[in-house]
């Protein structure tokens, strides 16, 4: 087993990734560009290096180099970042290093999607619809014609996309050239050159993921499914385990699936195999994600399995040390990631400091966060600040206690997406699992209020507009000032 | 003194608040003419958007956005409207067309050009900050007079982007 | 089940009940001293009512109105305060409240300490040693007779006892009168007037309680045993689940004797069937703990319960929702008590602000606590701040994790036994499970430092010593100053 | 300046601290005769137990006793010991015989009487505070010259409960 791994990555997944370490024995090296000196993920590492660069987090030289510096002897890349760059994995290999994630060969026969695809729909399984061949970006027309081909709406993704970047979806035969425009944009700015390819879109659907794992010995293990369906753009803003719409049949189906895909792309490491599902029950393959996903802790709660210990188990070269047999989930889990984006300004970022938090704790609630009071968080890296994830024995149980938990936690200081999560956890769609990747484009309605309870919240909105008046801070309407965002509105009309 | 009229929840209420007039940790409010005692035992703390507040014996702890468009508490998020009834005359809404970058950021893509007319809530440009692409959208229609920035910029918070005349 | 219940108690176990309470749907009562208003529990209430007498907590009459005036239809007493006051049970009884613990009938049959261990002894399980009889307080001389029987050391202990509270060990006879002065002081206090019977102590022992639970049906069920030897005084420092020390066989045949002594005493609701053990591995039964106790989490971690859900489902007269068959006990886990009291001077309470605190989280650790950033530590109440509980695969998993997060938890602005319980964690003797009642008598060596490490620390110190100095702040040496206690070397030599 | 003795696990360094010669987070720290540059990311904050600082690339998150007698950081607990070598006068073990309460509470229990010959550490007294018993020995060895307590009185903080002659 390694001595001490470099963690490629910040806020809550290095905080996470850190103390696997830690309760494995592990020392840690941890990064971070000047501005994040006080970042969590820096204050509990045993090491610490600067990265000097303007490049930062993505200086793949500097980050090699501080790895042979401090002679740790495999990097943990998290999500984002370097997580899927071949170039990295492939640098790591020259230089000596484990890259903690799939080996390279299996990261070069998976990395392409469409190949994916191809092998995938060969082998009979069924994959959503997709274009034959891939596109430069500079191939507007083709692009068009096979989106026309396949029917619209369409999803213009790069071959080498993740995380939702460098994916648009074109509604009609106009968008494509901007959709592909921006996908290029954006894909080339993650992932460097690149091509495209079309897929059609399933509308409304489910989005579920099987969690895989699977040895260089060839035992493959799953630890059931988890959905993320509510999305916003290509965010997901809660997901939970097991999904909640799946009949044992094909719940039973899609474990198998995933496991046969996984054996036939010869995949090894973490992953999770991902289905479009439509509403009438079928589900179909799209693509495998080889690394660890933020969603990835509900799944932690209902198999009580560490998946980052087992990743750095696997890097390592260790056979896997349960079966499938001996794999037993237990219980519901959802988790709600929080960001810092502004609902009522278009979700625009809201850095700042935290100035105080408060987590929910007791028996099944886990929060994963690099947040404190007094901490930073900085404008310039992915906004999530905290995921919140709750267990119960059934769903209702989890629901229930996801709603206790986002009413306890207090994040003050910046602008964050949780006034969201709490009226969507409170949503009578949800909590009947009726909901699908189209529900978050519709309005929430808020709880109706029994007339007592208004009038104590209209009192706490008095004495706070009191108060602020009072101290020089007033409460001023801001939509009425600013033109650029639309009004609070939006989300009740 | 503060006297305003709260709507929260379908519900209004008209509401008076005389900070002075507290006792210790007791604050008299007058609810639709009736007064009630609040008990407020942060009132001495600084300000914060968390507010704690017992009234009748229900406890509430409440967060509240710093612009008074919502709140949220153990229930849920519940939308507010706050009418200050003192201040006779409403803050007139900006006739401001300049597009300030509400984030430091990256200019990705501009989508319109010098003399474009424009509907309110049409997208851009795109901003990214915080590893997002973020549209910034019209803040009213007409046809834009200037445009000041252009894609892989970097510009800083509140510069102004473009304005619409 | 209930729709309102009322929670009399504070501090982190009225915390834990009102979010179980939450989690199920039903409306809690908080109640408060005017000194305690700010607290956490009162906060998170649905509702919460001042008491205004002196009494406070103990106000048995206050709280009982209070029960009807808020249409409460249920009382959870918690821990301590009210927790085992025969009277109070009654009161409610009488009032038509449901007091969350076993029925009145079942408190008076085992409320008597020395009448169930007549009992379990003539049933042929093996018990502790005990006087034959019962002794008022002035008996002095036959309560020195009793323990002179025995031979010594033995325990002084009022047959209303629980919590710790009214038991002393005696080492030698002359000893007994003033040991019994002491019981008799504190269990004035506690319990009323009570009287008392005399223990032979086994001495080094295992602390042993098996957790159980029977409803109204006559089903018995077992979530398996925890130990909590690592005592100072009477307080529990840490406790794990599992008991580390057991044969398979020993085991099996506490479980088994603990449903048996349930049967026998028809035990009703959720407790613990304690036992005590020699280092040659013989057990014998000590007393039933008819209550929550603080260190129930680690049984909720291994076996996924809510043990307060369940006492409120059987409370509420149901029956059991899972068969013993159907209870899986999964991984290990340990718990720290952190309490606000100076190991540096004699454990003495430290009251005051904790002006900063940050919790650890992350896979299989919970933390239970009514700790936040700028909380108040009251000097009246019971000096339990925060519960640090780690889960793990194992027992070493467990360990590391306990020692990750207790290096993580920051509780800033008062003293706490954190220190000490962060030592115990890298005890080698605590790693090795080589534990037992008399372990924390003798001295914590602390951990070797690399010299490296040492110069790292030094410079922190000579930092900090700095700019107290600067700030006006000097750290002075106390010990050097005020006589009384002890100087830090104790810890260490 | 400050100049300090510092023993921790064993080991002692002589360090010299200047927090005025800081240059942004980092501060030159002279140990043992050699000069290393520590980043102190905190510096600015108001004075904590926990501190922050960054030495050679090793982070350390450090909580430090009021009273630096020990610290902790995610290794464990560790004992420290500071001298400071600019002040020529150690200072002196207090005389006074007085016992203080150390904290608010009850007196539950008084062991002695007034002309009582008493050991060092003996127990004296028991206070309850905080629901637990708390036993109050002797500072030093001596006669008690005056007890000022009796069972069931309530002591507030530093009232003086005896005196050892």
């Amino acid at each position: 087993m390694f001595k001490k791994i470099l963690i490629a990555n910040r806020g809550e997944i290095a905080v996470r990734i850190i103390r696997t370490c830690r309760d494995m024995g592990i020392s840690s090296v941890a990064l971070y560009e000047a501005d994040d000196r006080g970042s969590l993920h820096v204050r509990l590492a045993d090491e610490c290096v600067l990265l000097e660069s303007t490049q930062g987090y993505f200086d793949t030289t500097a980050i090699l180099k501080i790895a042979q510096d401090t002679g740790a002897k495999a990097i943990h890349p998290g999500y984002g970042f370097l997580a899927e760059n071949i170039e990295f994995i492939r640098a790591c290999q020259q230089a000596g290093l484990v890259f903690i994630g799939p080996p390279l060969e299996v990261m070069l026969a998976q990395h392409n999607k469409i190949e994916v695809l191809q092998r995938v729909t060969a082998a009979g399984w069924p994959t959503v619809q997709y274009s034959a061949d891939t596109f430069e970006a500079s191939e507007g027309e083709a692009v068009r014609a096979a989106a026309d081909r396949l029917g619209y709406p369409v999803m213009i993704k790069s071959t080498h996309g993740g995380r939702g970047r460098g994916a648009y979806a074109a509604q009609l035969a106009g968008q494509v050239e901007r959709m592909l425009r921006r996908a290029q944009t954006e894909a080339q700015l993650v992932y460097g050159n690149t091509r495209f390819y079309v897929e059609k879109q399933i509308t409304p659907a489910h989005m579920i993921g099987v969690q895989v794992l699977a040895d260089a010995q060839g035992q493959i293990v799953h630890l059931g499914e988890r959905e993320g369906s509510l999305i916003r753009g290509n965010q997901k803003m809660m997901e939970e385990a097991p999904a909640p719409g799946l009949t044992p049949a094909q719940r039973a189906d899609l474990w198998r699936t995933a496991v046969e895909i996984v054996r036939l792309i010869g995949f090894r490491g973490v992953g999770t195999i991902e289905f479009m599902g439509d509403l009438e029950g079928h589900f179909y393959f799209t693509e495998i994600k080889p690394r660890i996903q933020i969603e990835h802790t509900v799944t932690e709660m209902i198999s009580t399995v560490d998946l980052v210990r087992e990743q750095i188990c696997l890097a390592a070269g260790e056979a896997l040390s349960f079966t499938q047999a001996e794999v037993q989930l237990r219980g519901h889990a959802i988790s709600c990631r929080i960001t810092a984006q502004d609902p009522w300004r278009h979700y625009m970022p809201s850095p700042g400091v935290l100035r105080r938090v408060r987590l929910p704790t007791g028996h099944g609630v886990r929060v994963d966060t690099y947040a404190y009071s007094g901490c930073a968080v900085p404008a310039q890296y992915d906004p999530i600040v905290a995921k919140v994830i709750a267990w119960g024995d059934d769903r209702a149980e989890s629901m229930h206690r996801l709603q206790r938990a986002l009413s306890e936690i207090a994040l003050i200081g910046v602008a964050t997406t949780l006034p969201i999560q709490q009226l969507i956890a409170h949503h009578p769609e949800f909590l009947r699992a009726a909901y699908h990747t189209e529900s978050l484009r519709r309005d929430l309605p808020e709880d109706a209020l029994p007339p007592e309870h208004a009038r104590d919240l209209a009192i706490a909105a008095a004495i706070v507009y009191a108060r602020r008046n009072l101290a020089g801070q007033p409460s001023v309407p801001d939509r009425l000032q600013s033109g650029w965002h639309r009004s609070s509105r939006r989300l009740r009309e | 003194m503060s006297k305003v009229e709260v709507t929260v929840g379908g519900h209004t209420f008209e509401i008076e608040v005389n900070l002075n007039h507290r006792a210790n940790h007791d604050l008299p409010v007058i609810v639709n003419g009736q007064t009630l005692t609040v008990t407020v035992p942060d009132l001495d703390a600084p300000l914060d958007q968390m507010e704690w507040i017992i009234v009748d014996r229900r406890p509430h702890e409440i967060v509240i956005d710093p612009e008074l468009r919502w709140l949220r508490d153990h229930t849920g998020v519940h939308f507010v409207e706050v009418r200050d009834l003192e201040a006779r005359v409403a803050r007139p809404i900006s006739r401001d067309g300049r597009i300030k970058a509400p984030i430091p950021g990256v200019i990705k893509a501009v989508f319109v050009a010098e003399g474009d007319r424009v509907e309110a809530g049409q997208s851009l440009f795109i901003l990214e900050a915080m590893k997002m692409e973020n549209e910034i959208h019209a803040p009213k229609s007409g046809s834009i007079s200037q445009i000041s920035v252009k894609p892989g910029q970097d510009v800083i918070l509140h510069e102004v982007l473009a304005e619409v005349a």
